[in-house]
C-alpha cells in the first residue's frame, strides 16, 4: 500500500503535493529541474478566454514571512494553454489541475468547457477571486450568491471534477463555502492569497505598480490553517489545503486541519526542490508521530468531527 | 542551473556600503558566459525570497566566483556579515549573460556601468580582454567614497569615470563621455545600471549593437512565477512578454521597451 | 517645535508611539521599566463592565513572524479599572486611550459612560470585536449596521471622543469605516487580529484552549496597510494604525499610508524597551527620508489623496 | 529585572537533546532566588516571543550562570546551536524563585524533579546544601539516555532516580520513591516538572508545605499580557488568577488549581 495515496473526486493521487497555481506555471521550467511525474498533481497557472498581459511592474514584495504578487492573471489564453501547455505536460505521469479565472460567467463556462477537453487534465481548479465586470467589480468569491452562480456555470461546461478556490478575504468563509458545496462544488482549495500592500519609504508609493497584491507564504499559515478548520466542519466535499506551506509539519497540519491534499505555493521560490523533499521525507514524519498511512489521517480526522457534533 | 551550498572564501568592503564576496564551490563548474546571476538564499528565516545578483568574476581553475553587491536593505544587510567558512545556498547559474562571440580580435567594445551596475561587466572585460577586443570603459558613481575596480578594468582597456558630485574624476553624467571617444567606434555597446543610463544608452548607439542588462524584482528566479517581466517591443500578442530571469537579463535594446 | 508631536481628536501627544491594547495591560509592569511619561498615550487593556477571568490556557501560541491569543478579554470590570488603575497611571504625564468591550449595546454605553470620568481618560478606543450576544453572536465590527448602532451609544454615553477599532475579517472594511464615521466616530484605530489557528502535531487538536485566536506582528503588517490605505481614502477622520510594528520603518509606513498615530502591540513581548527605542530612532531616520515633523508628513499624505481623486 | 546581551562561555549536550548553556554578564549580580528564569530572544527574526528557561545555577563570583534545556522546537533548537563568544539577548531574573527562609539547619527538604524539570531545582539544593539542609532527591527520567546530572546532585544529599522504561535505575514513576523515604520527614517539598507529578506531589504531602513550580505559553513575561494564567484556589473575583511569570513561577500547592 502506498502511504501517502489520496483520493478524491477525479484525483488518484500517488501523493497529496501539488503546486499550487501561479507559482508553478505550466510546469515547463520547473520540469528542467526534476521529474515531474514525481508529484502528486499539478495546479497550473490561471488560464483566462483571451490572453493577458497582466500588470505592470513591480509586481512583486517581500514581506515578514511572506510576500506579495499582482501577477494580474498572465496567460496565452485558453486556447494556447490547451493545445500548447496541456500537450507539453503529457509526458509526464501527473494529473492537472486546470486553474480557471474570468470576468464574466460566460467567461468562465468557456474556458471550463475547453480545458476539460485535455486529456491529462483531471480536475478545475475554479478561481473565484476575479472582479465581476457585470456586478460592479465585486469579486465572485465574496458573495455567496455569485460564488454559486460561477460554481454552477462551471459544473454545466465541466467534464471533470470542480474544486472551487475560495477566498480569505471575507467576513464569512463557511457561508461561501457552503455556498459552492450547495452549487455542486465536487472540492474546494483554499486559501488564495490575503490582500495587502507595502509602501516605499523613499518614493512614499506603494511597491507593487497594481498598488496591492496577494499576500502568501508562512505569514498566512495560520490563518488557512484556522479557515481549513472551521469550513471542514461545515462542509462534506473535500478541501486542498494550501497557504504557507514549507515543511511536511506544515503539510500535516492542513490534513489534522481537515485537508486531504495541500498545494505549495511560495515555497518553490525558496527552494525549488521543496515539492520532491517534501515527499521524500513525509514518510519519516508519520512514521514519528504514529501516522500509517495518510487516507487513514483523513479519515480520521473525519471521524474525529463527526464526534464533536 | 543547480542549487548549491557554497562556501565563503572572503568578504571585503571594497567601497562604501559596497562588498566583495568571493564563494567557492563545484557551482563554478557550469559558470560560463559574463553577467549571468546567482539566486541567493539569505541566511534567516524571515527573508524568504532570494536575492539575485550577478557574477562579477569566474575564476574556473579554483573553483570560485566573485560577486559584488551593495547593501541596499535587510538581505544584503545580512550576507555582508558573512565571514570565511560560512556558507551560502545559491541557485545559479541563472539567466543569459552578455553574448560576445559575434567579436572578434580587434572589434571595439564600450563597456558602459553605473555604481552597482560596474560588476558583471567585470568578467565581460576580462573574457573580451583575453579575445583581443578593444574595451573602453565609461563608469559613473554617486561620489568619491563609491568608486571601485578602477584599478581592475584599467587592465583591460581604458576607465572614464564621473561621478554625480565631481568628487571623483569628472562631475555629472557617465553619458558625456560618448560624445568623446575620440574616434573609437564601438561594435558593441554593453549597459549595466539605473534605467536612465540604459536610455541613455539605446539613444546614442545603434540599439541593434546595444545589450542591455535589465534589473526587476525576482521570485522564482527559473521563468516560472512571471514576477520579473519586461515589455517586448512590437509584440504580438497581449501576453507576450520577456521575463527577466530566464529571456534576460541582457537583452538587446531593438527588443524592449524600456 | 516637537517633531514628534501629532495632533488628533481630544489627542495632543508629544509623540506618536502609543502600546497597544491587551499588549501593556494598565501600564503597571512596564512603568517598573521605563517612565511612562515618554509615550505619546497609552491604550488600556479592554475594559467590560463585569470582571472577566477569560479563556482557559494555553492562550498564546507563536507563529512564523508573529503569533496568536485568546486573551478573552480578562480584566477586573469597569469599576475597579476605574477606581484603581486609571488612577495609578495619573502619576505619569500621559493620556489614556481606554479600549472598551461589551455583548450588548447597553454594555458599551455604561462602560463608555464610566471611563470618561477618569480625568486622564482622554479618548475611547472602542473595541468592536466581540460578538453580540443578542445578534446570534455575530461580531458587532462584522456588520456595519451592528458597528453603527454600537458608536451611537458610545458617542451619546462618552464625554471624550471615540476611536472605533476596526477588525481585519471582513470583506470590505471600507463600508464599516464608513458606517462609523457617519454614525459619529471621531476617529478610527485599525488593525485588530486576524483569526488564526495553530495545530499540536502530537495531539492534533488546536494549540489554544480557545482552538482560534488573535494573529499579531510582523505578519499581519501588509494586510494592516492595506486597509489603512484604503480607509484613509474614504473618510476624513484620523487613524491610529498598528498591526506589526517593530521598527521606526514600520512606524512611518503606517503614516504614509494614512495613519496620524500608531500602535505597538507585540513588539513590546519581543523588547520591553520597543516604545521608548522607536521614540529615540524616529528623528534620525525621518532625517534619513527628509521629513522635517510628522504632522507635516500627515498633511503631505492628505494632500497626495486629495489629489488623486 | 533587565534587558542585557550575555556571551556564551560555554555549551554542551549532556544527555539526549539536552544543553548546558553557561553565559557570562553583568546580570547574574542581579540573580539569587534559585529558580527564577530568563526570557531569551532567539538569535533571528522569524521567531519573535522570547523563550523562558530557568536559571540552573548561579556562579556569582565569575558572573556566570547555567541555563539547561532540552531542544524542543525551533527555538531550542537554534540555541542549542550557539557556540563559545555567541550573545544571547536575555531578559531576567524574572519570577520568584522557591523560598527558602523558612528552613534552617537540620531541616528535610525533599526535591522533586521530572525530566527537564530537574534543572531549576540545582541550585536550589545547593543552596539549600550550604544551609544545612537536609536534601532528599527523587527524580524521574524517560529513559537513560536523558538522566543527567546525577553526580552534581549526590554532593548534596540522596538522588533516587526512576525511568519510565527501566532502562536506569528503578523502573516507573518517581512517585514510587514517596512512601520509601526511611523515615525522612520533609519540612519542605520542592517540585518542578510535568503536571502530573506536580499534582501527585501535592497529593502526597501537605500542600502548606509544598512548593510547585508551574509552567504556562508566554509572551511578556512581565505581568502585562496576561497569557500565562493559572487558576488561583478559592479566588473571590472572577478575574483573580495568577500569572505564572510575576506571581509564580513556583506556588504553595495550597494555592492553585492545578
Ligand atoms: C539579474 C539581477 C542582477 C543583479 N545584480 C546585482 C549585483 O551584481 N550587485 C548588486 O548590488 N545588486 C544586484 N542586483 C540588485 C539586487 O538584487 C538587490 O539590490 C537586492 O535584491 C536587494 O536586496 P535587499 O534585501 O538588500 O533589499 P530589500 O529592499 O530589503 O529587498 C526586498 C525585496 O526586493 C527585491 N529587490 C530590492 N531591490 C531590488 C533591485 N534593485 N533589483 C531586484 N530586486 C530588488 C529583493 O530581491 C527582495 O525580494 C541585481 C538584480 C537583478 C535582477
Ligand atoms: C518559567 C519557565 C521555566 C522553564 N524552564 C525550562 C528549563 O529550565 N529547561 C527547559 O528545557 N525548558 C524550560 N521551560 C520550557 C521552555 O520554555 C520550552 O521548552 C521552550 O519555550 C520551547 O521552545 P521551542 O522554541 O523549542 O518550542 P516551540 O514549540 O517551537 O515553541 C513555540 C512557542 O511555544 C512556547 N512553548 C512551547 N513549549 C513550552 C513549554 N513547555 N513551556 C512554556 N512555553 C512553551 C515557546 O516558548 C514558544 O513561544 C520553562 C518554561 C517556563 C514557563
Ligand atoms: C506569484 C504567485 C502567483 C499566483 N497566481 C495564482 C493564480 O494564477 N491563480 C490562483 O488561483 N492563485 C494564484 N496564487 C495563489 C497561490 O496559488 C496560493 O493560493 C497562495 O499563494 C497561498 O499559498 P502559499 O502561501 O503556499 O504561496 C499565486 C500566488 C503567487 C505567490
Ligand atoms: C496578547 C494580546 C492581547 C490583546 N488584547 C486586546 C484587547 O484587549 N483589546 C483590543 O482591542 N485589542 C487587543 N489586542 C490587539 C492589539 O491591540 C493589536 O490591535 C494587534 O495585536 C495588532 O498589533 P501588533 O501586530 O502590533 O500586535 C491584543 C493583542 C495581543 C497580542
Ligand atoms: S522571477 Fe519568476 S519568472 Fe522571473
Ligand atoms: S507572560 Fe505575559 S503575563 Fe505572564
Amino acid at each position: 500500500m502506498n502511504r501517502l495515496a489520496v483520493s478524491l473526486p477525479g484525483l488518484e493521487l500517488k501523493n497529496p503535493i501539488i503546486p499550487a497555481s501561479g507559482c508553478f506555471g505550466f510546469g515547463e521550467d520547473y520540469g528542467k529541474y526534476y521529474d515531474l511525474s514525481l508529484l502528486g498533481a499539478i495546479m497550473t497557472k490561471a488560464t483566462t478566454l483571451e490572453p493577458r498581459y497582466g500588470n505592470l511592474t513591480p509586481r512583486l514584495a517581500e514581506t515578514p514571512s511572506g510576500m506579495l504578487n499582482a501577477i494580474g492573471l498572465q496567460n496565452p489564453g485558453v486556447d494556447v494553454v490547451v493545445s500548447k501547455k496541456h500537450k507539453e505536460l503529457e509526458k509526464y505521469d501527473v494529473p492537472l489541475i486546470s486553474n480557471v479565472a474570468g470576468y464574466t460567467v460566460e467567461d468562465y463556462y468557456a474556458v471550463c468547457e475547453r480545458v476539460s477537453k485535455s486529456p491529462n487534465v483531471k480536475a478545475i481548479e475554479l478561481n473565484i477571486s476575479c472582479p465581476n465586470v457585470h456586478k460592479g467589480g465585486l469579486q465572485f468569491g465574496t458573495v455567496p450568491e455569485m460564488a454559486a452562480e460561477v460554481t454552477r456555470a462551471a459544473k454545466a461546461a465541466a467534464t471533470v471534477p470542480v474544486y472551487v478556490k475560495l477566498s480569505p478575504n471575507v467576513t464569512d468563509i463557511v457561508e461561501i463555502a457552503k455556498a459552492v458545496e450547495a452549487a455542486g462544488a465536487d472540492g474546494l482549495s483554499m486559501i488564495n492569497t490575503l490582500v495587502g500592500m507595502r509602501i516605499d519609504l523613499k518614493t512614499r508609493q506603494p511597491i507593487l505598480a497594481n498598488k496591492t497584491g496577494g499576500l502568501s507564504g508562512p505569514a498566512i499559515k495560520p490563518v488557512a490553517i484556522r479557515m481549513i478548520y472551521q469550513v471542514a466542519r461545515a462542509v462534506e466535499i473535500p478541501i486542498i489545503g494550501m497557504g504557507g506551506v514549507y515543511t511536511v509539519d506544515d503539510v500535516l497540519e492542513m490534513f489534522m486541519a481537515g485537508a486531504s491534499a495541500v498545494g505549495v505555493g511560495m515555497a518553490n521560490f525558496t527552494d525549488p526542490f521543496v515539492c520532491p523533499k517534501l515527499i521524500e521525507q513525509l514518510p519519516q514524519r508519520m512514521d514519528e508521530l504514529g501516522i500509517n498511512s495518510l487516507q487513514e489521517l483523513i479519515n480520521e480526522v473525519k471521524e474525529g468531527i463527526r464526534n464533536e457534533r | 542551473m543547480s542549487q548549491a551550498i557554497m562556501k565563503v572564501v572572503k568578504q571585503v568592503e571594497i567601497a562604501k556600503d559596497i562588498y566583495e564576496l568571493r564563494l567557492k564551490g563545484d557551482l563554478v563548474k557550469e559558470m560560463g558566459a559574463p553577467d549571468q546571476f546567482l539566486h541567493i538564499r539569505v541566511p534567516g528565516n524571515d527573508l524568504l525570497l532570494r536575492r539575485p545578483i550577478s557574477i562579477a568574476e569566474i575564476d574556473a581553475e579554483n573553483e570560485e566566483c566573485v560577486i559584488i553587491y551593495r547593501t541596499e536593505g535587510d538581505g544584503t544587510k545580512i550576507i555582508s556579515q558573512l565571514t570565511e567558512g560560512d556558507t551560502l545556498d545559491v541557485l545559479g547559474p541563472l539567466g543569459n549573460g552578455y553574448p560576445i562571440d559575434m567579436l572578434k580580435a580587434g572589434d571595439n567594445a564600450l563597456l558602459v556601468g553605473g555604481g552597482i551596475g560596474v560588476p558583471p561587466l567585470y568578467e565581460l572585460s576580462k573574457q573580451l580582454h583575453a579575445k583581443g577586443v578593444n574595451v573602453v570603459h565609461c563608469f559613473g558613481f554617486k561620489n568619491k567614497d563609491e568608486v571601485f575596480y578602477e584599478k581592475e578594468f584599467s587592465a583591460f582597456g581604458k576607465v572614464n569615470i564621473a561621478t554625480d558630485d565631481g568628487s571623483y574624476a569628472k562631475k555629472g553624467f557617465v553619458t558625456q563621455y560618448f560624445d568623446e571617444l575620440d574616434g573609437f567606434v564601438p561594435d558593441a555597446v554593453f549597459a549595466c545600471g539605473p534605467k536612465g543610463l540604459l536610455a541613455a544608452a539605446s539613444r546614442a548607439f545603434d540599439p541593434s549593437i546595444t545589450y542591455l542588462s535589465m534589473e526587476e524584482r525576482m521570485a522564482c528566479g527559473i521563468g516560472a512565477c512571471y514576477g520579473c517581466v519586461c515589455e517586448k517591443k512590437n509584440s504580438t500578442s497581449a501576453s507576450d512578454n520577456y521575463r527577466v530571469c530566464v529571456d534576460g537579463p541582457v537583452f538587446r535594446a531593438e527588443e524592449i521597451v524600456l
